[in-house]
């Protein structure tokens, strides 16, 4: 799988992130990248930071410095949702889907970019808004299929089980057609069976549509399993980066994240 | 697909028209009954409009007579001074007083829709409380506009037809609306705003689009309000009635149009009624009894009436899938 | 409820414009009493921040209704609430003609409830008449007379003119401020027609200033007041508000003579605080005429309390009313306008009555000063 | 004017402003503290406060009593009001949307008003509030502060003091945090969650109690419907300080203060709640939690 | 048994979560439930907390009904339900939600106590003893959580997948903390989705699915079970 990494393009590239939170340094001085069709873990301590990038990278926070680059254009100073126009998507470590609405509408939302129909014809129902939307409804079913929730797309979100949210949601992101998608903690609550069933979807998607995956995990299970590459965080800083083998056996690593007991 | 679509909304709205319609011409009703029945809905439109805002998009507002009165002020006006009171202007003073609303609810709402649940709130109240004041004063600038003393002399030119079709519009317009994908970006919104924000939903556009389009529907019933009792006065404007319209509202259930509808009804029969059951020693009675309705039915239906249901034809439409083609990707660009 | 106005007592009574007539008989005696059935409709504020105001108004026209009856008259009267609210205003004046049948009414209190009532009277051909409605626009609006509608009361120029040539020619003030009620057109007509008059008269105003509905703290505008040094104070507002404005400028300093119009004419005014002020009104309880005299006693046997000008207007309207129809010997609304048109000279609690081309009343407004207490006639304007 | 009266004129509108804003404060820390803990915007606070204020005023015209027994005697008839209001009102709304109780609080802020203007209850009348104590002013250099303003923003000090701490620093204070931000996590520490709500609102009414009697001396009228401006003043005023923090309360409530006396002094009243609210708006924009409101980036 | 589950049954309106189930746990014990998502797990921790009612069965604590106690006064009597997702009060700081978890206690040396030694087993909350919860990060939320649990000094803890969202290091310190906690005298009554971790460290486990119990036994011999190796512990050597 990791045989010419190198050569292919970087996808994502942060330089010198750094976010503080009034005297709190919450990243310092952070710089990952990830190329395209890369799966890149971030490990490391709790609080040592590694949401808090994905909310840089997301827009969802600005950072105190450092810039963000996507296919080498700055998108620093974007604002989310334009972050995500540009084909970052993301999970939450809290699930955040949209509780109350139906599993195929959570999809449908996060497609709506790919919509041309304008406010107008939608309120005077255009031919070209029927049949746009057959086809949107076409394309969410078929994500939803993917995640086997396909049945289960008129199903109010919230009345989901956890393990069910978590595929919408990763769902959801696919459907906003990204081609860097970030996942965080996507297998947390779940028992390692279910991880596992997970990292084959990860693996899965991640050839299916081309994508480019940069992850957040506490189970080593996971991280170690499909991880090419792996960033170590702790007290906002990268004190490690590498290959799942390297990071294993460093002793860094090991005293700050994972304890003697795995490796 | 698309004629059941359009038609059948179309074909239940029409009929009930054709009924009450034909008892209005057949004498069967009085003039007051007509003008409960078209001050019905009227406030069906009115409350459609902060349904959208409040109901489907998830922002509080308390300032919402703001815009029915602004709707109003304006069709008035230019039905009185531009117009000269001729008739055939009707439609345009209609639009006059939808465009003044959206396009205020639109300068309003850009700088105000940042701010969040009951700050929000706060800051329409406040936007309320002072187009009030300047309906107050408003004589020492346009003096048609009367001020205080109010704007007299507007022709009476909304009949229940008039009010019976707007309200209609403004539901297939809103339903249409809401089932699509703009709508949906709209709900994304009140579900969870960053979740939307991260789905690449403008978030700040669709809270002005709501705002807009909720501002403009409080016009349009402000203008025919306006040529209906062809009266107005900067109290029927006031924070008081923001709150009348908020309790239908929720009332009738946020995000439910059938709701809306049943409750604007319900609301203008219930104070109605009253004035009719109750015996003349007890009338003050009648602002009494109406409060207590509204916390009962609040406690027994705590999602209001039809929270989150909707009936008929404002139902989403059905998914119907065609193809099962599964696990292929939905982008073009694998191609 | 302290500063008991009784009339009969009052010690200036040789000061009153007429001497007592003939004493009055009882209750069932002289007056309007037309011998049909006769359905009329009341509008008053029954609930809602004036509530007061409009029992007062019911009480005015029950005291009528129930006089005119026990002389034989069959006046039925079907009551609606308007809350003071415009948009219920007409749904009351509509279900009271179209439902109810009325043939008349009589109402409401405020001018921006009474004009929309107004128009659906004139558009159904129904008599109204209110009592206390002083914007021009009830009987004439852009310049259209509405015919079937009246008033009992003088309206806001004339109230406003009276006091500002008071003010200049009887009180010798140069200089006055005026404090009004922003929202309420009663207190704002008044206001800018006394403004409008002193001006014309040679007085400075320079203090014009408004307030709102709801406001109970007026040490701001009293400060600036104060700062001004004015000899005259014009606050022409309903006596609730009167006697917080007036304690509070008493408070802060403020020696000028006070002064206001008929809604200061109440027993809860707060003669303390207005002691020594001038205000206009329709009628003044010392006159020892048999109407007035019989108005006071009768209400106050039938309401244990002294009414107020609201009550007094309301009485003359449905007076005006009865009389019209009592001559018009029909209860048809046209036959009453044309009877309520050519009325002239009709004793009523507030004086003579002629109705000029608008539908408004001519009639003498009195001045009167809050004096040792009690409320004491000064002079009489025509208008 | 000369300079001297000038500054004398300033400094009395000063004045004026802190007395309306301490006015404003009192009833604005009730509310506050209301939506603190339960994030309810409780209409029916004004309508409490009204009540107080009636009671206070039987207190003293028919039972003839004192300012202090008379004020003690209104806080406990609003505390009863207000802790029944809760308990048929929005308790059974406990588990429903925040709006649901909302809704409900505006019907019983309108219950209130009309049950009590009818004849038999408070009645409709105006009624002149017949002070405990007479007002008496001090002139210092020309401008009057009256005894009245010193009670009333001693009062509200006070309070804020008090009612900070008790907040902040006692076990019964933090649990209603603890409780405003999740019951059933409250419920999980032991904390009786329906208690400690009726607490909040048996503190909150007792504090528009005490506005109402405050406000009736002050401004010596009573009637049924005196709650609803003053109320909506206060909420707004505690908005502007950023609301559920007890010291923007008060910061807000003399902000408006001062901002509605000095536009009628120096200005216009006409323009005074246009400029009241233009603050309050602009603050709002400025600063979307209220002048001492947490700016809160939301954690992700 | 200090806690005793009768035939309990639970249901979400027409949803059943959980049918009929019996369990127990006795003085000293660590009892751990597995069993997948939407098992019903959470569900039974919340019946017998409080918060939850349950439609038929009984709960029993310390030979005492509670299936119709108040939360509040279950708390009293001792027990303390660490739930699922932290649930800390994320508007009161550190130190104000650690005094939460004492809240039916007065006793303030006795809280003061607690305190440190909640310090001790994690010494993060201490740094952050006035930041507001809701800043922290999510595992030292858990952490949080674990400790407000702590301040109680109950007589069972009911933790509610306390690993979930730790990292490595900190999961085997949780475990230890569990087991530590266990020593000094508290029963516990384990979720996890961690189930090696969970099975390794408790006295007997039940297995959990679909609302009702599928298994039980010592902990160790459930450990060897070839079928709760395959649903619930994944493949041995996915880590290669
Ligand atoms: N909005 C915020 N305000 C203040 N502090 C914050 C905020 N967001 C994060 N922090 C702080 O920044 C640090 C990093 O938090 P972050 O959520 O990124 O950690 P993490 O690495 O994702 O941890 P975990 O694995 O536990 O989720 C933490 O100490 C947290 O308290
Ligand atoms: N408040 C609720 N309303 C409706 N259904 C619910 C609610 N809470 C839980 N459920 C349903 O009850 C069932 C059991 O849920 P529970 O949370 O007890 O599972 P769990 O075993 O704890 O799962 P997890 O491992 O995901 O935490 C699930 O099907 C869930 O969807
Ligand atoms: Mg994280
Ligand atoms: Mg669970």
């Amino acid at each position: 799988m990791a045989e010419n990494v190198s050569s292919r393009s970087t996808v994502l590239a942060t330089d010198g992130l750094t976010m503080y939170f009034g005297g709190l340094k919450a990243v310092q001085d952070v710089s990952v990248a990830v190329r395209e069709g890369e799966l890149v873990g971030i490990i490391g301590p709790n609080g040592a930071g590694k949401t808090t990038v994905f909310n840089l990278v997301t827009g969802i926070y600005k950072p105190t410095a450092g810039d963000i680059k996507l296919n080498g254009e700055s998108i620093t100073k974007l604002k989310p949702f334009e972050v995500t126009q540009r084909g970052v998507a993301r999970t939450f470590q809290n699930i955040r889907l949209f509780p109350e609405l139906t599993v195929l509408d959570n999809v449908r939302i996060a497609y709506h970019r790919n919509v041309h129909y304008g406010l107008l014809s939608a309120m005077v129902r255009w031919p070209s808004f029927n049949r746009e939307e057959e086809q949107l409804t076409e394309k969410a079913l078929d994500f939803l299929d993917v995640f086997g929730l396909a049945d289960r797309h008129a199903e109010q979100a919230k009345n989901l089980p956890y393990g069910e949210q978590r595929r919408l949601e990763i769902a959801r992101a696919l459907a906003t057609q990204p081609s860097l998608l970030l996942l965080d903690e996507p297998a947390a609550g779940m028992n390692p069976n279910e991880a596992r069933r997970l990292m084959e979807l990860i693996n899965f998607i991640r050839e299916r549509f081309h994508l480019s995956i940069l992850l957040i995990e506490h189970q080593m299970r996971v991280v170690m399993g499909i991880c090419e590459r792996i960033y170590v965080m702790d007290f906002g800083e990268l004190i490690a980066q590498g290959t799942p083998k390297e990071i294993q056996n460093n002793p860094k690593v090991i005293e700050a994240y994972l304890g003697k007991g795995v490796g | 697909m698309l004629s059941r679509r359009i038609l059948l909304p179309a074909a239940a709205a029409l009929a009930v028209f054709v009924v009450l319609q034909t008892a209005i011409s057949a004498e069967l009703l009085n003039a007051y009954q007509i003008t409960i029945l078209t001050y019905a809905c009227i406030f069906v439109t009115y409350a459609l409009g902060l349904n959208v805002i409040y109901g489907y998009n998830g922002q509080f507002s308390l300032g919402h007579a703001a815009f029915y009165g602004i709707g109003a002020y304006a069709s008035a006006l230019v039905t009185k001074i531009v117009f000269q009171g001729n008739p055939l202007s009707f439609p345009l003073a209609l639009a006059a007083g939808v465009a003044t609303a959206a396009a205020i609810g639109y300068l309003i709402g850009l700088p105000i829709l940042r701010l969040r649940s009951d700050y929000l709130g706060i800051a329409t109240l406040g936007f309320g409380i002072m187009v009030k004041v300047l309906f107050d004063n408003a004589d020492k600038v346009i003096p048609a506009m009367g001020g205080a003393r109010g704007l007299t002399g507007i022709p009476k030119l909304t009949s229940f037809a008039w009010a019976f079709f707007a309200a209609a519009a403004a539901v297939i317009l809103v339903r249409n609306l809401i089932y699509s994908s703009h709508g949906r970006a709209i709900v994304s919104v009140r579900e969870d705003e960053i979740a939307a924000d991260a789905m690449g939903i403008n978030t700040t556009k669709y809270k002005t689009l709501a705002f807009v389009v909720g501002s403009g529907l409080a016009g349009l019933a402000g203008g025919l309000y306006a040529h209906l009792y062809v009266f107005l006065h900067p109290s029927n404007f006031d924070f008081l009635k923001s709150v009348d319209v908020l309790m239908v509202v929720v009332l009738g259930g946020l995000g439910s149009m059938t709701g809306t509808i049943i409750a604007a009804v319900g609301w203008v029969f219930l104070l109605e009624g009253l004035r009719i059951v109750l015996p003349q020693e007890f009338l003050d009675w009648r602002m009494v009894i109406y409060p207590l309705v509204m916390i009962i039915v609040m406690i027994l239906r705590p999602r209001g009436l039809m929270g989150g249901i909707e009936l008929g034809p404002l139902k989403p439409g059905k998914v119907v899938r065609r193809l099962k083609a599964a696990l292929v990707p939905a982008s073009g660009k694998e191609a | 409820t302290t500063s008991a106005v009784t009339p009969a007592a009052a010690p200036q009574a040789t000061q009153a414009p007429k001497p007592a007539a003939t004493a009055a008989p009882a209750a069932a005696g002289t007056g309007p009493a037309p011998k049909f059935a006769y359905k009329i409709g009341m509008v008053a504020p029954l609930t809602g921040d004036v509530k007061t105001f409009g029992e007062s108004t019911k009480n005015g026209i029950d005291l009528m209704v129930a006089e005119a009856n026990a002389r034989g008259a069959k006046v039925t009267v079907v009551t609606a609430d308007d809350k003071n609210d415009p948009t219920e205003g007409v749904n009351a004046a509509n279900k009271l003609i179209t439902q109810d049948g009325v043939k008349a009414l009589v109402g409401s209190v405020s001018s921006k409830v009474s004009i929309p009532i107004s128009d659906v009277a004139q558009s159904n051909k129904v008599i109204m008449i209110t009592g206390t409605s002083t914007n021009p626009s009830v009987t004439v609006a852009d310049g259209k007379r509405k015919d079937y509608v009246f008033r009992a009361c003088f309206i806001d120029p004339f109230q406003g003119t009276v006091m500002a040539k008071f003010a200049l020619d009887n009180l010798k003030a140069k200089k006055a401020a005026v404090l009004y009620d922003n929202s309420n057109d009663y207190t704002k007509g008044l206001a800018e027609f006394f403004r409008d008059g002193f001006k014309a008269g040679g007085g400075t105003i320079n203090v014009f200033e408004s307030y709102g509905k709801d406001d109970k703290d007026f040490s701001a505008l009293l400060t600036k007041v104060a700062a001004d040094k004015p000899d005259f104070l014009f606050l022409p507002d309903y006596y609730n508000k009167v006697n917080l404005i007036a304690a509070q400028a008493r408070q802060v300093g403020i020696a000028a003579v006070f002064g206001g119009g008929d809604g200061w004419d109440s027993s809860d005014l707060d003669t303390k605080a207005t002691e020594g002020g001038y205000f206009s009104n329709h009628y003044s309880p010392d006159d020892q005429g048999a109407t007035v005299q019989n108005f006071v006693k009768n209400y106050k046997a039938k309401y244990n309390a002294v009414p107020d000008a609201l009550a007094a207007l309301a009485y003359d309207a449905t007076t005006l009313l009865l009389t019209a129809a009592e001559k018009a010997g029909s209860d048809d609304p046209t036959k009453v306008r044309d009877a309520m048109a050519g009325l002239s000279g009709v004793q009523t609690v507030s004086g003579k009555i002629t109705f000029d081309k608008n539908g408004d009343p001519t009639k003498a407004a009195v001045v009167l000063q809050i004096k040792g207490g009690k409320q004491t006639y000064v002079a009489t304007v025509q208008p | 004017m000369d300079l001297n009266a000038q500054i004398v004129y300033f400094l009395q509108q000063v004045i004026n402003g802190i007395q309306l804003g301490s006015v404003y404060a009192l009833i604005a820390l009730g509310y506050t503290m209301v939506y603190g803990i339960v994030r309810l915007i409780n209409f029916a606070h004004g309508d409490v406060f009204m009540v107080g204020a009636f009671a206070g005023f039987f207190a003293v015209s028919v039972l003839g009593l004192s300012f202090l027994p008379a004020i003690i005697l209104a806080m406990i008839v609003s505390m009863v009001l207000g802790v029944t209001i809760e308990r048929l009102a929005y308790r059974p709304l406990r588990r429903a949307p925040k709006i649901a109780a909302l809704i409900t609080a505006i019907g019983v802020s309108i219950f209130l008003e009309y049950f009590t203007s009818l004849n038999f209850v408070f009645g409709p009348n105006y009624r002149t509030f017949p002070r405990p104590f007479e007002v008496t002013s001090w002139n210092i250099g020309g401008v009057a502060i009256s005894n009245i303003l010193v009670i009333i923003l001693g009062v509200s000090l006070f309070l804020v003091v008090a009612l900070q701490l008790f907040v902040t620093r006692t076990k019964v204070g933090i649990a209603m945090r603890a409780v405003s931000f999740d019951h059933d996590a409250a419920r999980l520490m032991g904390i009786n969650v329906d208690t400690v709500i009726s607490i909040t609102f048996a503190i909150g009414s007792a504090l528009a109690g005490a506005g109402g009697v405050l406000f009736a001396i002050a401004y010596p009228q009573v009637d049924p419907f005196m709650g609803i401006m003053p109320g909506l003043k206060a909420f707004v005023a505690a908005v502007l300080g950023g609301i559920g923090i007890i010291p923007g309360a008060l910061l807000g409530s003399l902000i408006m203060g001062q901002a509605e006396v000095l536009t009628t002094g120096y200005v216009s009243s006409t323009l005074r709640d246009l400029v009241a609210f233009g603050i309050l708006i602009i603050v709002l924009l400025v600063r979307p939690t209220g002048l001492l409101g947490k700016s809160g980036v939301e954690k992700v | 048994m200090l806690l005793e589950v009768k035939d309990l049954q639970v249901a979400y309106g027409a949803i059943s979560a959980v049918k009929g189930v019996s369990f127990g746990v006795d003085e000293g014990e660590i009892v751990t439930l597995i069993g997948a998502n939407g098992a019903g797990k959470s569900t039974i921790l919340k019946t017998i907390s409080g918060i939850v009612r349950a439609k038929a069965g009984s709960v029993l604590f310390a030979g005492a009904e509670i299936t119709q106690t108040a939360p509040h006064d279950v708390v009293k009597m001792g027990v303390c339900h660490v739930p699922e997702g932290r649930r800390i009060f994320a508007n009161l700081t550190v130190r104000e939600n650690l005094l939460m978890g004492a809240y039916t206690r007065s006793d303030g040396d006795a809280i003061k106590g607690n305190m440190e030694r909640v310090f001790q087993r994690f010494p993060r909350l201490k740094e952050r003893l006035s930041q507001p919860g809701g800043t922290l990060s999510g595992g030292e939320q858990q952490m949080l959580a674990m400790g407000r649990g702590l301040m109680a000094s109950p007589k069972i803890l009911l933790l509610d997948e306390p690993s979930m969202g730790l990292a490595p290091i900190l999961v085997q310190q949780i475990f230890d903390i569990i087991q530590e906690i266990n020593q000094s005298g508290t029963s516990i009554l384990l979720v996890e989705q961690n189930a090696n971790m969970a099975l390794s460290v408790a006295n007997r486990a039940y297995v959990l699915e679909t609302g009702t119990i599928s298994l039980s036994g010592p902990a160790a011999e459930l450990r060897a079970n070839a079928k709760v190796q395959e649903a619930y512990l994944g493949e041995a050597g996915a880590l290669a």
